[in-house]
C-alpha cells in the first residue's frame, strides 16, 4: 500500500511538472516523450522486443540529428504482458503524463483496442507497427491512426495478384486459427477467385495457434491433391510445421508450392531447415531493405552496429514508426497532434522500404508486400527470401470506394 | 398413536460390500416408550444397519419405515424432518464452532431454514440452542470452540446437537464409547432424563455391557449381520447362544 | 460464523469510500489500473464464498466473470442495444449459465471439482476465441457503448467500488444468515449437516448460483470500465489468478481475497511500469508468501488492529487451525 | 473419408499421446501417490528443451541430441531435487494451498528466467540425419521421428513399467497409491520418497522435453500448454494411474489429431470436451483412489 502511495505521489508530482511544462515557453528544450506499450512478455514477447529495439534505435538516431524541432525525444515505455487490457490502461496513464505519440502494441487485439479506446479517445497519434489487422484502418479507423504494416488486405490482395499470373488452379489454404489468420484467409479467398476464375479452394486447415502437430493437418492438404498451397503461418506455428511437413516429404509433393509469412526471425531459427525454393513474403526484409533507399541501409548498419545481429521486420516496422512521425513534425512544424495527423495525410515520407505516402481517407502506409523465394544466404549465414516481386502498396491497397463501402458509409 | 404401531421399523434388510455381506436380512421395530439396545461383537454389522435405518447407505433389498411409512430409499436429511435424530459414534461436531453454534445450526436445519439468505444465524434460536446445552451440562461452556472442549464434553455437545431437531426417534452410535466410568454414567442419566421427559423412543448401539442392561427395555443381539435374539434384558441375559456367540467365558 | 453488524457494515462501507477516494491521492494516469483491481476485488470476493466458506475450489471462475462481460459487449457492439438492457440480460442469462455449470460442476469431488470448472471454462474460452463473427475471436470486441454520464474514468471508478462494496455488503449478509453459517458447517462436515437436516449438493448449488451470479455482475462492471472484452478474461487464466489471490489474501479471512488482489494486482502494474520482469516479481512474491503463509497473509494479520480490520471477529482458532482436510463436494 | 489418411492421424495421434504420456505420468505420480500439486511441472519440459537447443546448436543434430537425451534428463533431476529438498518440503504440511501458491510462483519465475536467458523469440533444432525423413507402410507416410519418439517412449515406458513393479521404490510408490496413510504408519520415510518421486517425475519430463525439440518450435509458452494437457490426461486417467495415464494420454492424442478431420478448428476443444464429459460421467476420472480427494 505504502509502495503505491509513493508512486502516486511521484506520478502526482509528474503530472504537475508535466502541466508546468505545458506552456510553449517551457517547452523549448523539454524532451518530446514517445509513449510506448510493448508487449515485452506473454504470447508476442518475440515481436514486442524486437518492435522495442527498432524504436529505440531510432530514437537514438534522431536524437543525433538533433531531434525534432529542436527537441531531443525520450522513450517511455510499459510491458503490457501481451494483455489489450493493460495495453489500454497504460497507453492511457502514458498519454495523460504528457507523451505526445504513441507507439501501439503488437499483438492485433491490443492494437484494436489502443486504437479505438485510447488514440481516439485522447486525440494522440498512434503508430500500429506490426498488426495487419484490416479494422484498424477500416471499419475502426479515426483520424490519429496510421499504420506501418501492410493490412491483410493489402497482403492477401498482393499475392493473390501475383499468384493469378500463374497456372495454378487448386489451391489449398492454411491458417492458423486466429481473428487475423481466418480474415486473412477469406480475403486471399474472395482475391484469388475474383483475379483467376478457374482458381478454386480444394481444402482449408486452421489447426490451433501453438499447435504441437500438424501431421493431421498436413495429411488433409496432402490428400486433396492441391498445385498451390497458400498458408500464413508464421513464427513458432511456421516452424513446427516447417520440420514435421519436411519430414514426410510434403514439400516435394506440393512441389514447393507452399508460402508463408517468412520473418527474417523465423527464417534463422528455421536455419538449415528452411525449405529452399519455396516461397514467402515478408514485411522488412534485410536484404533489400539494406540495399535500397538511404534510410533502409543506415537502419541495417545502425542495428547491426548496436545490437550484434540484423534486424527483424518487426524492428524495421517500428523503427519506421518513429522516423515517420517525426518527419511529420518536421513537415507540420509542430508536435500538435491535429497538425501531424495533417502531415501524415499530405507529405512523401522517406521510409526504409523507400519513399512512403499515406492515404487520406484510411492513413493506411502505402507499404509495398516482399514476395521471394527462399536461399539460403552466405552474405547473412542464414536463410533469406530471395525478392521476386515487390508489389507496391498503391497496386495492393484498398481503393477509396472499397473503404468506405466496407465501412458501410 | 397407538402402542401397537413401530415408530421405527426395518423388515428383512441386507447390505452387502462386494462379496461381503454385512447386514442379512434383518427385521427389527422401535416401540414408543422403549429405549432399545443393539449389542454384537465388532463387524457384527451395527453400525451399517444404523447407517440403513438413517439414510446414510441403502439397502440392496428389504425395508425401512418411519412412523408408518416406507422411507427405504429416502435421504438422511428427509428422515430428519420425519423425526429421526442420530449421533455418531467418532465425534462430529463441527470443531470450528462454538457450541453454541453447533446447536444452533441444528436448529436451523431442522426448521428448513437452510436457504435463508437474510438474517442473523449467530442471533437465531440462541435460547432454545442454550436451553438444550443446559440439558446436557454444558451452558457455561457454550461459547467455547467445539474443537477445543473435552472428549467427555463433545459427546454431550453431540447429544445436545441430535436433539435440536426435536427428533421422535433418536438413535445414537455408541454414545458412551470412550468414557471413563462417571462420564458414562452421567450421560446415560441425561439420556434417560432427556428420554423421559420428552418421551422420546432411542435405540443405541453399546459395548458396555452395564450400560446396556441397566438402561436399556429390550436387547438386539447382532451376530454376523443377522439378528441372533431380541428381547427383554432378562431373556437375553439368559440366552445360551448369546452367551457362546457373544459373551463368551467372561460373562 | 460471521456475525453481521452495524459496525462491520460501516467499516465496509468506508473501506469502500476509502477506494473511491483514492481518485484524491491516485493522479488521474493511473485510475484505470486501480479500477479494474477494484473490479477484480469484486470477482475475488465472490470466488471467495465458494473456495473459503464452501471448500470448494473452483479453477473456473474466469468462465462468469468473462461471460457477464461479453454479454454486455455482443448487446452493446454487436447489436446496439442500451446498457441497461445489457446488463439485464447479462445478468439473467448468467442465473442459466451458473445453474448450468452448477449442476454439471458440483458431480465431481475435491480437486475434479476444480478440474471440471476450469474445463469447463476452457471449452467456453475456445467456443469464444473461435467464434469470430459472434466475438470478436482472440481480438475480442471494443467499443462498449456506456452513457454519458458513465463516460469517464471517474465515474467508472465510483461505479466499480459501489458494486464492489455492494457485493462485499450482499456476501457479509449471506454469511451471516443462516445459510452462511450452514454453507461453513457443510465445509467443516457435510455428513452431519446431512444427519442433521441439510441437503449438501443443494447447498452447495445455492452457494456455487451465487457465486457465479457474482462474478457475472462484477464481469459487468469489466465490461462498462474497460469499454471492452477479450477472450482471456474466460479462460483458465483468469480463473487461477483469481484463485491465487483468494489463496494469497487468505481464504478464511472475510476481506482476504480483496488483500489479494491489491498484492498481487499493484505489484504486478507497479513493476510492468519499469520492467519487463513482472512474472520474476509476482513468481518471486507467491513464492515467499507460499513459503511464509502458506494460508494466506490475511490470517496472520489476525489480531492485530490491521486484522481486526480485514478479517472482523473471525474467530482466532478458525484461522489458526484450518479444516484439515479440503473437501469441495460433498459425496 | 480416406482409411490411409483415418490411419495416418492415428499415428500422429499416437505419437503426441506419448509425449503427453511422458509428462503426465510424473504428474500423476506426485500427486496420486504423494499428493503433490506441481502446477509448474511443464516448466521441467520446458527447460529440457531449450537446453536440448543449446546442446544441438553447439554439437551438431547428431551427437548433440544424444547428448541431451543423457546430460538434459539429468540436469532435470538435479534442479528437480533442489526444489524439492529446499521448497517443496517446507509447504507439504499445509495440505495443497501451499503447493498451489509455491508452484504456481516457480512457473512464473522459471517462465521469465528462460525467456531472460535464451530470448522470446522462437528455436528450433533439426533432427539428426538418420531420423529425417519417412517411411511408408501400406502407403501412409510415417514421419520417422515420430517413430524415434514412439520408440524411445516405449522404452521409459518399459522402464517405469518395471521400476514400478519391480523395484522397493515402485512398490513404495504403488502403496502410497493405494493407502496414502499408511506410508507414514510403517515407517517409510516419506521424506526421502517424495524427492525420488519428484526426481523420476522431472526427468521423465525432461525426456519429454528433449525428444520434443527437434519436432516443432521451442519457446517459451510451452511450459503451461503442456501441463495443462497433462493434467487433462491424468484426470481421465484417473489419479495416481501411471497406466490410466497411458491409454488417457493415447486417447487424447488420437482424439486430438482425428477431431481435425471433421471439425476445421484446433484439437484444443477436443481435450477440454472429452475431461469435461469423462468427469461429469465418472466424477473422479477412470480409476478412483481411496482416500484421495
Amino acid at each position: 500500500m505504502r509502495l503505491m502511495q509513493r508512486d502516486a505521489r511521484k506520478a502526482l508530482l509528474v503530472l504537475c511538472l508535466g502541466m508546468l511544462t505545458a506552456t510553449p515557453v517551457a517547452a523549448q528544450g523539454e524532451p518530446v516523450v514517445i509513449a510506448g506499450t510493448f508487449d515485452l512478455s506473454g504470447a508476442a514477447a518475440d515481436v514486442g522486443k524486437d518492435a522495442f529495439e527498432g524504436a529505440k534505435l531510432a530514437i537514438e538516431i534522431v536524437n543525433g540529428r538533433g531531434g525534432v524541432l529542436g527537441r531531443k525525444l525520450e522513450l517511455r515505455h510499459q510491458d503490457n504482458g501481451t494483455n489489450p487490457q493493460k495495453s489500454v490502461d497504460q497507453a492511457t496513464a502514458m498519454i495523460r503524463d504528457g507523451a505526445k505519440f504513441l507507439m501501439a502494441p503488437q499483438s492485433s487485439g491490443s492494437a484494436i483496442a489502443v486504437n479505438k479506446a485510447v488514440s481516439g479517445k485522447l486525440k494522440i497519434p498512434t503508430c500500429v507497427s506490426t498488426s495487419t489487422a484490416d479494422d484498424i484502418t477500416i471499419k475502426d479507423f479515426q483520424p490519429y491512426i496510421f499504420t506501418m504494416s501492410a493490412n491483410s488486405y493489402m497482403e492477401s490482395r498482393a499475392i493473390a495478384t501475383r499468384l493469378a499470373k500463374e497456372p495454378f488452379k487448386r489451391y489449398a489454404v492454411i491458417s492458423a486459427d486466429y481473428a487475423g489468420g481466418r480474415s486473412g484467409a477469406n480475403r486471399f479467398k474472395e482475391f484469388i477467385k475474383e483475379l483467376n476464375p478457374n482458381a478454386e479452394i480444394v481444402v482449408e486447415e486452421y489447426p490451433k495457434f501453438g499447435a504441437t502437430d500438424y501431421t493431421a493437418s498436413i495429411n488433409k492438404v496432402l490428400a486433396a491433391k492441391p498445385d498451390y498451397v497458400w498458408s500464413i503461418l508464421f513464427g513458432a506455428d511456421l516452424i513446427t510445421f516447417t520440420k514435421q511437413a519436411q519430414a514426410i516429404g510434403f514439400f516435394e509433393q506440393v512441389n514447393k508450392h507452399f508460402l508463408a509469412l517468412y520473418d527474417g526471425n523465423t527464417l534463422k531459427a528455421l536455419g538449415d531447415a528452411a525449405v529452399v525454393g519455396t516461397e514467402g513474403w515478408q514485411r522488412v526484409p534485410v536484404n533489400i531493405v539494406s540495399k535500397g533507399a538511404a534510410e533502409g541501409q543506415a537502419y541495417v548498419s545502425g542495428f547491426k552496429a548496436k545490437n550484434g545481429v540484423y534486424p527483424s521486420d518487426w524492428a524495421g516496422l517500428a523503427y519506421d514508426c518513429v522516423m515517420i512521425w517525426a518527419q511529420a513534425v518536421e513537415a507540420a512544424k509542430s508536435i500538435e497532434p491535429d497538425a501531424v495527423m495533417k502531415a501524415i495525410e499530405t507529405t512523401e515520407f522517406k521510409s526504409v522500404r523507400g519513399p512512403l505516402k499515406f492515404g487520406a481517407f484510411d492513413h493506411q502506409g502505402e507499404v509495398p508486400v516482399y514476395i521471394g523465394k527462399v536461399v539460403q544466404s552466405k552474405e547473412f549465414g542464414q536463410p533469406l527470401l530471395d525478392i521476386a516481386e515487390i508489389i507496391p502498396g498503391s497496386i495492393a491497397r484498398p481503393a477509396e470506394d472499397v473503404v468506405r463501402k466496407l465501412r458501410g458509409n | 398413536m397407538s402402542l401397537a404401531s413401530p415408530v421405527l421399523e426395518a423388515k428383512g434388510v441386507t447390505k452387502s460390500f462386494g462379496a461381503f455381506t454385512a447386514v442379512r436380512n434383518v427385521s427389527l421395530a422401535v416401540y414408543p416408550q422403549e429405549v432399545v439396545a443393539i449389542i454384537g461383537p465388532n463387524g457384527a454389522g451395527k453400525t451399517t444397519l444404523f447407517d440403513l435405518l438413517t439414510g446414510r447407505k441403502a439397502p440392496d433389498s428389504g425395508e425401512v419405515s418411519l412412523f408408518g411409512r416406507v422411507v427405504t430409499h429416502e435421504p438422511p436429511w428427509r428422515r430428519v424432518h420425519r423425526g429421526l435424530g442420530r449421533s455418531f459414534q467418532v465425534s462430529s461436531v463441527f470443531p470450528t464452532l462454538t457450541a453454541l453454534e453447533n446447536v444452533q445450526i441444528g436448529i436451523l436445519l431442522a426448521r428448513k431454514q437452510t436457504f435463508q439468505l437474510f438474517g442473523q444465524a449467530s442471533l437465531a434460536h440462541r435460547a432454545q440452542a442454550a436451553a438444550l446445552l443446559d440439558q446436557v451440562g454444558l451452558r457455561d461452556r457454550m461459547d467455547r470452540l467445539a474443537g477445543e472442549l473435552s472428549y467427555g464434553d463433545q459427546r454431550a455437545l453431540e447429544l445436545a446437537v441430535a436433539l435440536s431437531s426435536r427428533p421422535k426417534v433418536l438413535l445414537l452410535d455408541e454414545p458412551t464409547a470412550g468414557m471413563g466410568g462417571e462420564e458414562t454414567d452421567e450421560c446415560l442419566s441425561r439420556v434417560k432424563a432427556i428420554a423421559a421427559a420428552e418421551s422420546i423412543p432411542v435405540l443405541f448401539i453399546e459395548h458396555d455391557m452395564s450400560v446396556v442392561f441397566s438402561f436399556a427395555t429390550r436387547v438386539i443381539v447382532l451376530v454376523a449381520g443377522e439378528v441372533l435374539v431380541n428381547g427383554a434384558p432378562a431373556v437375553v441375559r439368559a440366552d445360551e447362544r448369546v452367551r457362546e456367540a457373544y459373551f463368551g467365558e467372561s460373562f | 460464523m460471521e456475525h453481521l453488524s452495524w459496525r462491520r457494515a460501516l467499516l465496509l462501507v468506508l473501506l469502500g469510500l476509502a477506494a473511491a477516494a483514492l481518485v484524491l491521492v491516485v493522479p488521474e494516469s493511473r485510475l484505470p489500473a486501480v479500477t479494474r483491481t477494484v473490479m477484480l476485488a469484486g470477482a475475488a470476493m465472490s470466488l471467495n464464498l465458494l473456495i473459503g466458506n464452501a471448500g470448494l475450489v473452483s479453477m473456473g471462475h474466469g468462465l462468469f466473470l468473462g461471460f457477464g462481460a461479453y454479454v454486455v459487449a455482443i448487446g452493446s457492439v454487436k447489436h446496439g442495444l442500451s446498457l441497461s438492457w445489457c446488463i439485464a440480460l447479462a445478468i439473467s442469462s448468467a442465473v442459466v449459465l451458473a445453474v448450468v455449470s452448477a449442476i454439471i460442476a458440483l458431480r465431481a469431488r475435491a480437486l475434479f471439482f476444480g478440474l471440471l470448472t476450469l474445463a469447463l471454462s476452457q471449452v467456453a474460452f475456445v467456443f469464444v476465441a473461435r467464434n469470430y463473427a459472434l466475438t470478436g475471436g482472440d481480438d475480442g470486441l471494443v467499443g462498449i457503448n456506456v452513457p454519458k454520464w458513465l463516460d469517464s474514468d471517474l465515474a467508472q471508478h465510483f461505479v466499480a467500488v459501489g458494486v464492489t462494496t455492494a457485493v462485499c455488503l450482499l456476501l457479509l449478509m449471506i454469511l451471516a444468515s443462516p445459510f452462511g453459517a450452514i454453507l461453513r458447517a457443510l465445509r467443516d462436515n457435510p455428513e452431519r449437516v446431512a444427519s442433521l437436516g441439510g441437503h449438501p449438493k443443494h447447498i452447495e448449488f445455492i452457494a456455487f448460483v451465487i457465486a457465479g451470479i457474482l462474478a457475472a455482475i462484477m464481469g459487468v462492471v469489466a465490461a462498462i470500465t474497460d469499454q471492452a472484452v477479450e477472450p482471456t478474461l474466460i479462460s483458465w487464466t483468469t480463473g487461477a489468478t483469481l484463485l491465487v489471490m483468494v489463496a494469497l489474501g487468505g481464504r478464511f479471512t472475510f476481506l482476504g481475497p480483496i488483500l489479494g488482489v491489491v498484492i498481487l494486482e499493484t505489484t504486478r502494474t507497479l513493476v510492468q511500469t519499469y520492467s519487463e520482469h513482472s512474472d520474476l516479481v509476482v513468481g518471486l512474491l507467491v513464492m515467499g508468501c507460499a513459503l511464509a503463509f502458506p494460508e494466506g497473509i490475511g490470517p496472520s494479520l489476525q489480531g492485530s488492529r490491521l486484522g481486526r480490520w480485514f478479517g472482523g471477529p473471525v474467530h482466532m482458532a478458525e484461522a489458526a487451525t484450518p479444516p484439515s482436510t479440503e473437501r469441495t463436494a460433498a459425496p | 473419408m480416406d482409411g490411409r489418411l483415418i490411419l495416418a492421424q492415428v499415428v500422429a495421434g499416437v505419437a503426441t499421446g506419448a509425449l503427453y504420456f511422458l509428462v503426465a505420468s510424473g504428474l500423476t505420480l506426485i500427486w496420486g501417490a504423494l499428493g503433490v500439486v506441481n502446477l509448474a511441472h511443464g516448466s521441467f519440459f520446458m527447460l529440457a528443451a531449450f537446453a536440448a537447443t543449446t546442446l544441438v546448436h553447439q554439437l551438431g543434430p547428431g551427437l548433440g541430441l544424444l547428448c541431451a537425451l543423457v546430460v538434459v534428463p539429468l540436469l532435470v533431476l538435479v534442479f528437480a531435487v533442489a526444489l524439492e529438498t529446499t521448497l517443496f518440503r517446507r509447504v507439504y504440511v499445509g495440505g495443497i494451498w501451499g503447493q498451489l501458491l509455491l508452484s504456481f510462483g516457480l512457473l512464473l519465475v522459471v517462465n521469465d528466467l528462460v525467456r531472460t536467458g535464451f530470448g522470446a523469440v522462437s528455436r528450433s533444432i533439426v533432427a539428426p540425419d538418420f531420423l529425417q525423413g519417412f517411411v511408408e507402410i501400406f502407403g501412409v507416410r510415417l514421419a520417422k521421428y515420430q517413430l524415434a519418439i514412439l520408440a524411445t517412449t516405449g522404452l521409459v515406458a518399459l522402464y517405469l513399467w518395471h521400476l514400478l513393479a519391480r523395484s522397493r521404490t515402485g512398490r513404495l510408490i504403488r502403496a502410497a497409491v493405494d493407502d496414502p496413510a499408511m506410508l507414514g504408519a510403517v515407517g517409510v520415510d516419506v521424506k526421502a520418497l517424495r524427492t525420488r518421486v519428484m526426481g523420476i517425475a522431472a526427468v521423465l519430463a525432461g525426456i519429454a522435453g528433449v525428444i520434443a525439440a527437434p519436432r516443432g518450435a521451442v519457446n517459451t509458452t510451452i511450459d503451461v500448454q503442456i501441463v495443462v494437457i497433462a493434467f487433462a490426461v491424468i484426470v481421465i486417467g484417473g489419479l495416481g494411474s501411471v497406466w490410466g495415464a497411458l491409454v488417457a494420454a493415447l486417447l487424447v492424442g488420437i482424439a486430438e489429431a482425428l477431431s481435425t478431420l471433421v471439425i476445421d478448428q484446433g484439437g484444443e476443444v477436443v481435450i477440454f470436451a472429452l475431461m469435461a464429459l469423462v468427469l461429469f460421467v465418472m466424477p473422479t476420472g477412470f480409476q478412483t483412489i481411496a482416500g484421495r480427494d
